[in-house]
């Protein structure tokens, strides 16, 4: 990259000495707060919320669920909202679940090239990879090349769906349960689920 | 709109870069960020479609070169002055003026865990409208480019697809988005051989679906 | 390739801005950039083609926020490194430091009203390969998203059209712009009634021709 | 916008203090020179013609010509490569020229949308709007209401035509001749010829 040789601080976006973000999310919050419009205690209940509650752990325990109990399984399938709700996983950016479950001949990964749409009940909030121009522009057309840059690679007659998030219709992969779990509690299952392999963007762990 | 936001199949990006253990936030501002956006949203004012809209209105350059957090903070700012609550003078001096718009509602730190748990679903009865398609249709994507918001990328579009399920009665976004009302419509997942969006230069076994609402929808 | 350079139908750039009395060049340095790029073209060591591409790679933040003459540079910058002409360093300091490639030619000034009046054509002799397309035929342009050149536009892919002229016999820049050669093809002027590419938001009473290589092209 | 609120000056590419193009476009010519892989003279040279010889006065010509001289219109029509290089210019970027004529009926309208293509043998360099994003964006898929912003209002009749120059095929605009220029010579019919008229992104001018 020609890019690199010169001083020019601003060209990938960063910027040298103090990232005038602070200032200017520092800023709005004053105006809105002295304006009565955000109250600063609910920013706190929010923050606390996707800091401690929702997160991937969530999805992990569907997932767990879903490998140990046919029912939850098929009820997963045929409605995840209210499945994943049964466990109490409910609400903003993950009002309408859909579950979509791998096999060993089908590898289902998941993007929103049109924004960040992804399931926040029960992953929390997205990684900036998946917010980013790379995967959103190459999960589309080149969805196994990007499974390989993760470390994921197919056996070659796996095939692909890719889902769009394009709704507000939320995908949560479930990923192939590992060999040699037979006897693995919820638990020492859903420490098996990583986020990636939530997302299609890896697999679940080897024992 | 065929806007920076609209992604996929574009090159020049660059490999995917994920991040080991990335933490849930990269500096404090994201933070504030993240919660100044949501407390502000439950104010009621502007859906999740006008919101979208004004990230993807940003200048193309500057929509490229944001992180995420940053597209949302200046969107924000578009939205709040858009409607009457804050002017640019007091974003830029940090404070508040003179008074504006009244919020409908203001989100209380009580209120919180209700508020995310209940989200906003947006589907709606659909009354006596029955779907137009079913799964295993036959269905080609409209060619279109609006320059307002839509939620049919550029690469699917004037792309024949099977229905593969009917997803809801939904809110509409390109009605949406800019005032016209939530004119919902029913929803679909529509799927693509990948041959058939990217022709020769398809990955080999490859299929891709999206979420589609009827209007966009023909019999081929 | 699908990148920054590909602009026909987007959105959010605002409105064209003309400049009354537009001056030939808005500072000294476009002057040098434009001499620059020219005096080192006449190098020979890299096609058009190649410099074409050189510019659509430059990251699309970038690409979308410079002005054309910096877009010139920043390709030109590449393309000197990339055939060891200059080194990064050399760039950041503003000096030479090591001895680099030699030049196939360089441009002498005696040279240059020669050498600009006579240009680079790109017509080269068939032999005895003739068109497949004759003017009045219906064609359908490739759907295709190369990752590398190409001069087919995002907007005109999968689309229907009639060749209205056979334009000549064409180095196609798919190939040469990196380095497979120029490998000739005809070259044709393709039509396309602006609803077959524009769909619902296609003008009135609009129409659009792209010169298109033999090999975009397919009997519909 | 409220890209304009804050004190951001890289926002749209517009750096405060000295544009650090200055520096880094001296330091790429110091190197070139230095090298011996440009000689500074021809540097000279280059834009001695650019700025003084080759520039929308020789298209002009071509128009009047072509306005005056039914035989000249038919061979431009035919062939304008040669036509053209009837009155002198040739090369660069003009090596493969088409002349399209305006009608009554017909409007046309050049752009680039993936470069900068533009005929440099008749019309010099292009604007910097012809180069720019809203016009390679919007000639294409608004041309009427580009068109409208060049202050050129066509009957609704008029059909457009836009010519997008995706390869080496440079094209210039024949303008309507306006009416009342019977008795015009070469030189006063060249002078209603705009160089804007020339790309379609205008008309000739009035008497």
């Amino acid at each position: 990259m020609t890019d690199k040789h010169h001083d020019h601080p601003h060209e990938d976006g960063h910027e040298d000495g103090p990232d005038p973000m602070v200032a200017r999310v520092a800023a709005l919050e004053a105006v809105l707060t002295e304006k009565g419009l955000v109250e600063a205690d609910a920013l706190d209940a929010i923050l606390e919320l996707y800091e401690t509650r929702i997160g991937p752990r969530n999805g992990a325990r569907v997932i767990a669920r879903a490998w140990s109990d046919p029912d939850y399984a098929d009820w997963l399938r045929r409605d995840a909202t209210a499945a994943i709700a049964d466990l109490g996983y409910t609400g903003r950016q993950g009002e309408h679940m859909r579950a979509v479950f791998n096999t060993e001949a089908m590898h289902n990964l998941v993007v929103c090239t049109l924004c960040s749409c992804y399931p926040w009940s029960v992953l929390g909030l997205p990684p900036v990879w998946y917010k980013s121009p790379p995967y959103r522009a190459r999960a589309v057309i080149a969805p196994r090349e990007v499974l390989a840059e993760f470390g994921v690679v197919l056996p070659e007659g796996t095939a692909i769906r890719v889902w769009d998030s394009t709704a507000e219709i939320r995908y949560l992969v479930v990923p192939v349960r590992p060999e040699g779990t037979d006897g693995l509690d919820a638990e020492a299952l859903a420490a098996l689920v990583t986020r990636d392999s939530m997302i299609g963007a890896g697999l679940a762990l080897a024992l | 709109m065929n806007g920076p936001q609209d992604l996929g199949g574009q090159h020049g990006f660059g490999p995917v870069a994920p991040e080991p253990d990335e933490p849930r936030f990269h500096a404090d501002w994201e933070r504030r960020a993240m919660a100044l956006t949501l407390a502000a949203g439950a104010m009621g004012t502007w859906s999740i479609d006008e919101s979208r809209h004004a990230r993807e209105s940003l200048p193309p350059a500057v929509y490229l070169r944001a992180s995420y957090y940053e597209i949302w903070i200046r969107a924000l700012e578009a939205l709040l002055v858009r409607h009457g609550f804050v002017t640019e003078a007091e974003l830029a001096e940090g404070r508040a003026l003179a008074p504006g718009a009244a919020p409908l509602r203001v989100l209380a730190a009580l209120a919180v865990p209700a508020v995310i748990s209940r989200g906003a679903p947006v589907d709606r009865a659909p009354g006596d409208v029955q779907p137009a398609f079913a799964p295993g249709d036959l269905v080609r994507t409209a060619v279109m480019h609006p320059a307002g918001h839509t939620r049919l990328p550029r690469y699917a579009r004037g792309k024949t697809g099977v229905v593969e399920a009917v997803q809801g009665f939904h809110v509409f976004p390109d009605s949406n988005a800019c005032g016209r009302g939530e004119a919902p419509q029913w929803l679909y997942s529509v799927v693509f051989e990948a041959a058939g969006i990217w022709g020769r230069d398809a990955e080999p076994g490859a299929a891709l679906s999206i979420d589609a609402w009827e209007s966009y929808l023909e019999r081929p």
